[in-house]
């Protein structure tokens, strides 16, 4: 059993996703349903995005206390400027991305704390947010809106969405050559260096990729709310990390997994809603949310001790 | 008289929030006893967060409430929600932080006139005018944005006004206290200051530990900005004004929500007043307002009945 | 063989090559050619810089002087020359699996369906190497054993990856491998070698060198103190070839001269020890020597408790995981395990700090000229002898040792034998691994460790390089 | 080694002088005074706290506390709740306060240590608990403190502010243990190679215990002075010091790899901080520049600090 749990990292998310959401079927049997389902999860499609972005840092060993407020800003743009002017708007997008992939740069070839230059550059993204959007407003482009709020078969939007978005990165984060090499980087970086890699190259295109999916996760938010806010998603920072623990990942050694980091962003949105569907004291509805995150958390690392152990 | 009411509030850490919350206890506990209600239950994310309030509507919204009385966290990106809950059939009233979905009923308050309210009140104290400081919320929010550009559109009416500073006290005594100590050193004489509520003691506070005059400074309903106003009365004769929305404004979106689910018909935006306290209202005022507390009225059916008949 | 190698150009030619870490000289000019179809074995003690010179071979590291050419290629670059290696620590991803580990050394591997590709190539190298070897080319490293993850290295170094191996070097390859899976490595090397390929082969296992080697290099210090044809070394010419000279040691310290008290240290796993007595761990390098002490000692010792006197003490042999506080002074690391003792009031008492280290710095011999200076100033060596320094100045009763000589010169090696002497003389016990017989013969008891157990014990005049080998070595079979 | 020494800290110090005589320009030389005096005091907050995150951080990579905001919040609110404002309570409110913090560090230690929890997700989720029994306590209620207590905490000796004072013996205190203490040495030799320290018979669970408690009651001692200092306690009064108790650390030289502390930095840290925000204020800029501008510097500080190590 703990074996299989060992051998099979991603059991343990699917697991938790699927008792929290029996739970939650069972309290509030209205959710089981297509239009159920969308409200449950469509909120999470961006977190899911930004839980993607931090695992592409979290992989090459770094962390990234900035990508909530890298969301914000992205949010920004795309209600404001990728509206007004498409093009400007796109090179501005692109350019974020740019400059993430810089960070990751300056980060391994000055061998700074990536904590501390992630820390100062939540100012630097926080700021530029406030800047373009001194108060919440800016309308999200028709096409995204439209997008966010597709009606497809079957399933709702949010659950294909999680499906695209774990297949897509599980590709390019597993399955690809290159994306095997950056997780050599987490897991062994003198390792890859010696097979003549350049390790500083690859740092920034794992920090490119997670501006990337930063981006996403920006323009997926302003679909969805159809507006935008210099701080709208500044919890996404924490609720990204612990989205990539729940999911199965590691802080240090290169062991991460896109699915998981997907089902975990999930499961957190799913045990926000739990909680309300019990109707707790509003006293407790926040300490609750981190009884819940311990919990879920215990669990794991009792499976992955006796997996390490066994 | 079945019907379920949601309250979604996106903060509570805050004694506004607080008062808030308990005004929506104490009425809606009494409405269910009354029978005039089935149900209303307070839910409450932390830190402001638009995106996770949008999630506890979709929720509200699957637990098949009737009505949402929302104060939201921003304007706008709450509107996909809110949009939802229409659809759904679902009133959706806010107050306080108010939405712009046109589906969703409005409690209002002119923020813009609050801060006009606040310049025409120095002006008529000080007619000579003089240098004001201004004491913002947190940046980024739209009753910051409104507040603000109602201070500045009236402050262009005199002249003689000149506002030489201002700060973000995110309407919290704490974070006031230390914004305006920093800038005080490099602020010439101020004559008063405008504030956004909740934040008046703190700047009060940093003028003391400065040694600087106390200028003439608006507060914003907490009972520790009443006291202190109280006392320095007593000692000099200070006067000034206070202003704020009674956290009671939730009992009133409540009993409007109540009356929409009632069959009444209720129009779309439904004007309140800020609740102000005045030399002469302030030893009432204080009487009223518990300890560490905010000044707060609480609505009534008839209350809210007699303000809609008066809409019409 | 045929005459292929002889027209041939060689694969690999140093001239007169030297490598120096600062002021550690690992090699002190070598010169070598290498042909294809040779097996050229590699034996010296620790830190003969047989490393080193394969490293220096597949690029990783650049000679301090000297020349290096690739002769047979023409081309200066070592991966192009077809040169691989496999490293004596672990060079694979642990969080990858077999099949992406390959991809990392073998970049050319892309496009739809690589993974398959590289699934096939490991497996079948790992079929050729290892017949029956039962891994999964799917898992990732970090679920196999050690031994495995070993194969899965050497396989990927005898893997076409795009081209073909000219030249396989493979550094202690089997230290983690049984015999039987050991004996498919050799017979595979036979086989390349056969085929016309290279194979630079290091190892401390003389049994397996005479069974593969076509030509025996022996290094000592940085340099090659014999390269001859395998058939020219008998094994007792080989083992003085390499050993140092041992008999300038007089034989001063035996248990019978001192008085040993009552057991004070007996394990479970058989372990034990009297009071003065002092006991060797003996045995090849990762047979459990080294856990088996940390156990003992973490077991002994608390980590919320930090007595002013207490019953044991630990010296690290690998300075930068168990050792050295890196951004420390030579002081403060030299006092890090006596401060309950000179702590008064929560205070260290500086005065007495900087006495008891100036004792043993003059007693130990660090060569400094101030106390104060970063301990990674020092050499090696040096900073070996503090954490002696650290240890012997505690009043704990016992120490545990684990293979604490590693870069300490033959004059302070001495010094410390008769240290460690006095210390028992007075008393004190001391467990101490190591990896040098010389080391082994100064104890009074022995325990030879293979594969994790206790597979001797040995006392008296028992203790001598022979029956230490016969315990570890597995050569029973060959009748010696 | 004097100048060795010099170098982890001079920036943040050499920024703060930067920054204060750049507010300067503007206030002329009178404002001096009063700018450094709103500094000592409000920086004595951040290097409360900030002592209390360098140990931790001193435990190693990964080793942070993200509860501080929240034990800050949970200590003074129970403190200013037991004293109710009653003269001579002080030192009881002291105790609750120290005790909340003995509380809340204790867990957070269990979590890590029994539990397994990284402790960013342990100290975070950790937090949302004690926001909540915060909130619970006392419902956000501003008591404010007996009026002894707020003197002292306003007031000044010497014309320092006495908050400061209680910083400086705090720091020369954490200091000593540091430089001069066992204890210091082991948590330094924990930072630096926690299994070389286990090894060379330190006592390393018990310095990593001692070290999160430390953390809570420092952050439950600046909970307590804050709520006195502000006129009571609100429950996000602790919401700056997230980012800034981290700040403070890594611009006044700490190494985040551990095994490095660095008390007089936490002061440059602090103060630059404070200062910073006060120059940006005064100069007027929005609130998007100033945030823009304070992430660039604290980048280039770090940049500079760094660099400076490496080529050592
Ligand atoms: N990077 C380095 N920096 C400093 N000294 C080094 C370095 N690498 C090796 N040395 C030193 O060079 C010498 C030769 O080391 P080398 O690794 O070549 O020995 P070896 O013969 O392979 O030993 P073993 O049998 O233990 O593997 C040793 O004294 C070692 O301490
Ligand atoms: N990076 C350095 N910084 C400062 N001093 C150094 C540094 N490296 C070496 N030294 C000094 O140079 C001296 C010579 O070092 P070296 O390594 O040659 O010692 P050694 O005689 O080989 O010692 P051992 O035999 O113990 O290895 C040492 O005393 C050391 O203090
Ligand atoms: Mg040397
Ligand atoms: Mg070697």
């Amino acid at each position: 059993m703990t074996r299989l749990f060992a051998r099979h990292r991603i059991l343990l998310p699917v697991i938790s996703l699927a008792v929290l959401l029996a739970l939650t079927f069972w309290l509030q049997p209205r959710a089981m349903s297509y239009f159920g389902m969308n409200l449950l999860f469509n909120l999470a499609v961006p977190i899911a995005l930004a839980t993607v972005a931090q695992m592409f840092i979290i992989k090459v060993n770094d962390i990234d206390l900035s990508i909530g407020a890298f969301v914000s800003l992205v949010a920004c743009l795309t209600a404001t400027v990728l509206v007004q002017q498409p093009l400007l708007g796109v090179l501005a997008l692109a350019a974020l991305v740019l400059a993430y992939a810089g960070m990751g740069a300056i980060v391994r070839a000055l061998e700074l704390p990536a904590i501390v230059v992630t820390l100062g550059m939540s100012f630097v993204w926080g700021g530029l947010a406030l800047f373009i959007l001194p108060s919440p407003g800016g309308e999200s482009p028709e096409w995204l809106s439209a997008l966010m709020s597709v009606k497809p078969p079957v399933l709702p939007m949010a659950v294909w969405a999680a499906a695209v978005i774990a297949a897509v990165t599980h590709l390019i984060a597993i399955r690809s050559g290159i994306g095997t090499v950056l997780r050599g980087v987490g897991g062994n970086a003198r390792a890859v260096a010696r097979a003549g890699w350049p390790v500083v190259r690859l740092t920034a295109l794992a920090y490119g990729l997670a501006g990337l999916f930063g981006v996403l996760s920006g323009m997926a938010l302003t679909g969805l709310t159809t507006s935008a806010g210099a701080d709208v998603a500044s919890r996404y920072t924490l609720l990204s990390i612990a989205g990539v623990i729940l999911g199965g990942g590691e802080f240090v050694g290169g062991r991460v997994s896109p699915t998981g980091a997907v089902l975990g962003a999930f499961t957190l949105a799913l045990a926000a809603s739990l909680l309300s569907f019990m109707r707790l004291s509003p006293d407790w509805q926040i300490g609750s949310q981190g009884a819940i995150l311990i919990l879920v958390l215990t669990a794991r690392l009792i499976f992955t001790r006796r997996g390490a152990t066994r | 008289a079945s019907k379920k009411i949601a309250l979604s509030n996106n903060y509570a850490g805050n004694s506004w929030r607080q008062a808030m919350l308990q005004s929506w206890k104490t009425v809606t506990d009494q409405a269910i006893k009354d029978k005039k209600i089935g149900q209303a239950d307070a839910f409450t994310t932390s830190e402001n967060q638009a995106t996770e309030q949008a999630a506890q509507i979709q929720n509200m919204i699957l637990q098949g409430y009737d009505a949402i009385v929302l104060d939201a966290a921003s304007p706008t990106a709450l509107n996909g929600a809110v949009k939802e809950a229409c659809n759904a059939g679902i009133k959706v009233i806010s107050f306080d932080g108010i939405v712009t979905a046109p589906c969703a009923w409005r409690v209002v308050v002119d923020f813009q006139k609050w801060g006009r309210d606040e310049v025409d009140y120095l002006a008529k104290r000080l007619p000579d005018g003089g240098n004001l400081l201004e004491v913002r919320g947190l940046a980024g929010t739209s009753i910051d944005k409104e507040i603000s550009k109602g201070i500045h559109d009236e402050v262009q009416k005199y002249p003689k006004f000149k506002i030489v500073g201002s700060v973000h006290g995110n309407w919290a005594q704490d974070v006031a206290q230390k914004a305006v100590a920093g800038v005080l050193p490099s602020l010439p004489k101020i004559a008063g200051v405008v504030t956004q509520g909740g934040d008046g003691y703190g700047t009060a506070m940093a003028f003391k530990a400065a040694g600087r005059p106390e200028p003439i400074i608006i507060m914003g309903n907490r009972e520790d900005e009443l006291s202190w106003w109280k006392q320095e009365h007593a000692e000099n004769g200070y006067t000034t004004m206070s202003a704020s929305i009674a956290p009671g404004i939730a009992t009133l979106a409540f009993w409007v929500a109540q009356q929409i689910l009632d069959g009444k018909d209720v129009p779309k935006d439904v004007s309140v007043p800020f609740l102000t306290v005045t030399q002469d209202t302030l030893d009432n005022a204080l009487k009223t307002t518990p300890k560490g507390s905010v000044a707060n009225k609480n609505y009534t059916q008839a209350d809210v009945q007699a303000i809609l008949a008066k809409g019409k | 063989m045929t005459g292929k190698e002889q027209g041939g150009a060689a694969v690999v030619a140093l001239t007169d090559v030297a490598k120096h870490f600062g002021s550690v000289r690992a090699l002190n000019g070598v010169s070598l050619e290498i042909r294809a179809g040779e097996c050229l074995s590699l034996v010296g003690h620790n830190g003969a810089g047989k490393s080193t010179l394969v490293n220096i071979v597949n690029g990783t590291l650049r000679p301090s002087s000297g020349e290096l050419a690739f002769p047979r290629a023409g081309d200066a670059a070592a991966a192009k020359a077809g040169i691989r290696s496999v490293f004596q620590e672990l060079s694979l991803c642990p969080n990858l699996t077999v099949a992406e580990n390959l991809r990392i050394s073998h970049s050319a591997l892309r496009g739809i369906g690589w993974r398959r590709k590289a699934a096939a190539e490991i497996g079948q190298s790992l079929d050729t190497v290892f017949p029956g070897h039962g891994i999964d080319p799917m898992v990732t490293v970090d679920s196999l054993t050690i031994a495995e993850r070993q194969m899965v290295e050497i396989a990927i170094g005898f893997a076409p990856r795009g081209g073909a191996a000219e030249l396989v070097i493979l550094d202690e390859p089997t230290s983690a491998l049984d015999a039987g899976i050991a004996e498919q490595l050799l017979t595979h090397i036979r086989r390349f070698c056969a085929g016309g390929g290279a194979v630079i082969f290091i190892s401390h296992m003389l049994g397996e060198v005479f069974d593969v080697a076509s030509r025996i290099l022996v290094m000592k210090d940085g340099l090659v103190v014999a390269d001859r044809a395998a058939g020219a070394f008998t094994r007792e010419s080989l083992v003085a070839a390499m050993g140092h000279v041992a008999a300038d040691a007089p034989e001063e310290s035996t248990a019978s001269e001192r008085a040993l008290g009552d057991e004070v240290v007996r394990t479970d796993r058989g372990l034990s020890a009297r009071k003065g007595e002092i006991v060797g761990l003996a045995g090849l390098a990762g047979h459990g020597q080294a856990e088996a002490l940390a156990r003992l000692y973490l077991g002994s010792t608390s980590s919320w408790k930090s007595p002013r006197e207490p019953r044991m003490v630990f010296v690290a042999g690998d300075r930068p995981r168990d050792g050295v506080l890196p951004l420390w002074s030579i002081l403060r690391n030299a006092s890090a395990s006596i401060l309950p003792r000179i702590t008064r009031h929560g205070l260290v008492d500086r005065a007495a700090e900087e006495q008891v280290a100036a004792e043993w710095k003059q007693r130990i011999g660090i060569r400094t000229d101030d106390l104060a200076n970063p301990i990674l100033s020092l050499s090696g060596g040096n900073q070996q002898k503090v954490l002696f320094a650290r240890a012997l100045a505690s009043t704990a009763p016992i120490v545990v040792m684990d293979d604490p000589m590693r870069g300490v010169d033959v004059g302070t090696k001495r010094d410390v034998y008769t240290m460690i002497r006095a210390e028992a003389a007075r008393g004190r016990t001391f467990l101490w691994y190591s990896t040098e017989t010389e080391e082994i013969c100064e104890c009074d008891r022995v325990f030879v460790y293979r594969n994790g157990t206790i597979s001797a014990e040995l006392t008296g005049t028992d203790i001598c390089e022979e029956k230490i080998l016969e315990a570890s070595f597995e050569l029973q079979e060959t009748g010696t | 080694m004097p100048a060795l020494f010099s170098r982890a800290w001079i920036w943040s110090w050499l920024a703060t002088i930067v920054v204060f005589g750049l507010t300067l320009t503007l206030t002329g030389r009178n404002g001096a005074g009063g700018l450094a005096y709103a500094a000592l005091a409000f920086g004595a907050f951040s290097v409360i706290v900030g002592l209390g995150q360098m140990l931790v951080i001193t435990l190693g990579p990964g080793n942070v506390d993200l509860s501080i905001p929240a034990v800050m919040t949970l200590s003074g609110t129970l403190a200013l709740k037991a004293m109710d404002a009653a003269p001579g309570t002080a030192f009881l409110g002291l105790a609750v306060a120290l005790l909340a913090g003995l509380a809340t560090g204790l867990a957070n230690y269990i979590l890590i240590a029994a539990l397994r929890l990284p402790p960013i997700i342990a100290t975070l989720a950790a937090s949302l608990v004690y926001q909540s029994v915060a909130i619970w306590s006392n419902r956000g209620l501003r008591i404010k403190p007996p009026e002894a207590l707020a003197d002292f905490a306003t007031g000044r000796s010497l014309g320092v502010p006495n908050v400061a004072l209680v910083a400086l013996v705090l720091s020369v205190a954490v200091w000593i243990v540091l430089e001069r203490g066992a204890f210091g040495r082991w948590l330094l030799a924990s930072g630096q190679n926690m299994r070389a320290a286990r090894l060379a018979g330190m006592p390393v669970e018990r310095v990593r215990a001692t070290t999160y408690v430390t953390v809570a009651l420092f952050a439950g001692l600046g909970g307590y002075l804050l709520a006195s200092f502000s006129g009571g306690a609100s429950l996000d009064m602790g919401q700056e010091y997230l980012l800034t108790s981290i700040a403070v650390v890594v611009i006044g030289g700490t190494s985040i790899a551990g095994g490095h502390s660095n008390v007089p930095g936490i002061w440059g840290g602090a103060l630059f901080m404070f200062l910073v925000v006060s120059m940006l204020n005064s100069y007027g800029l929005g609130a998007g520049i100033r945030m823009v501008l304070t992430g660039l510097i604290i980048i280039g500080i770090v940049i500079a600090a760094n660099g400076r190590r490496a080529r050592r």
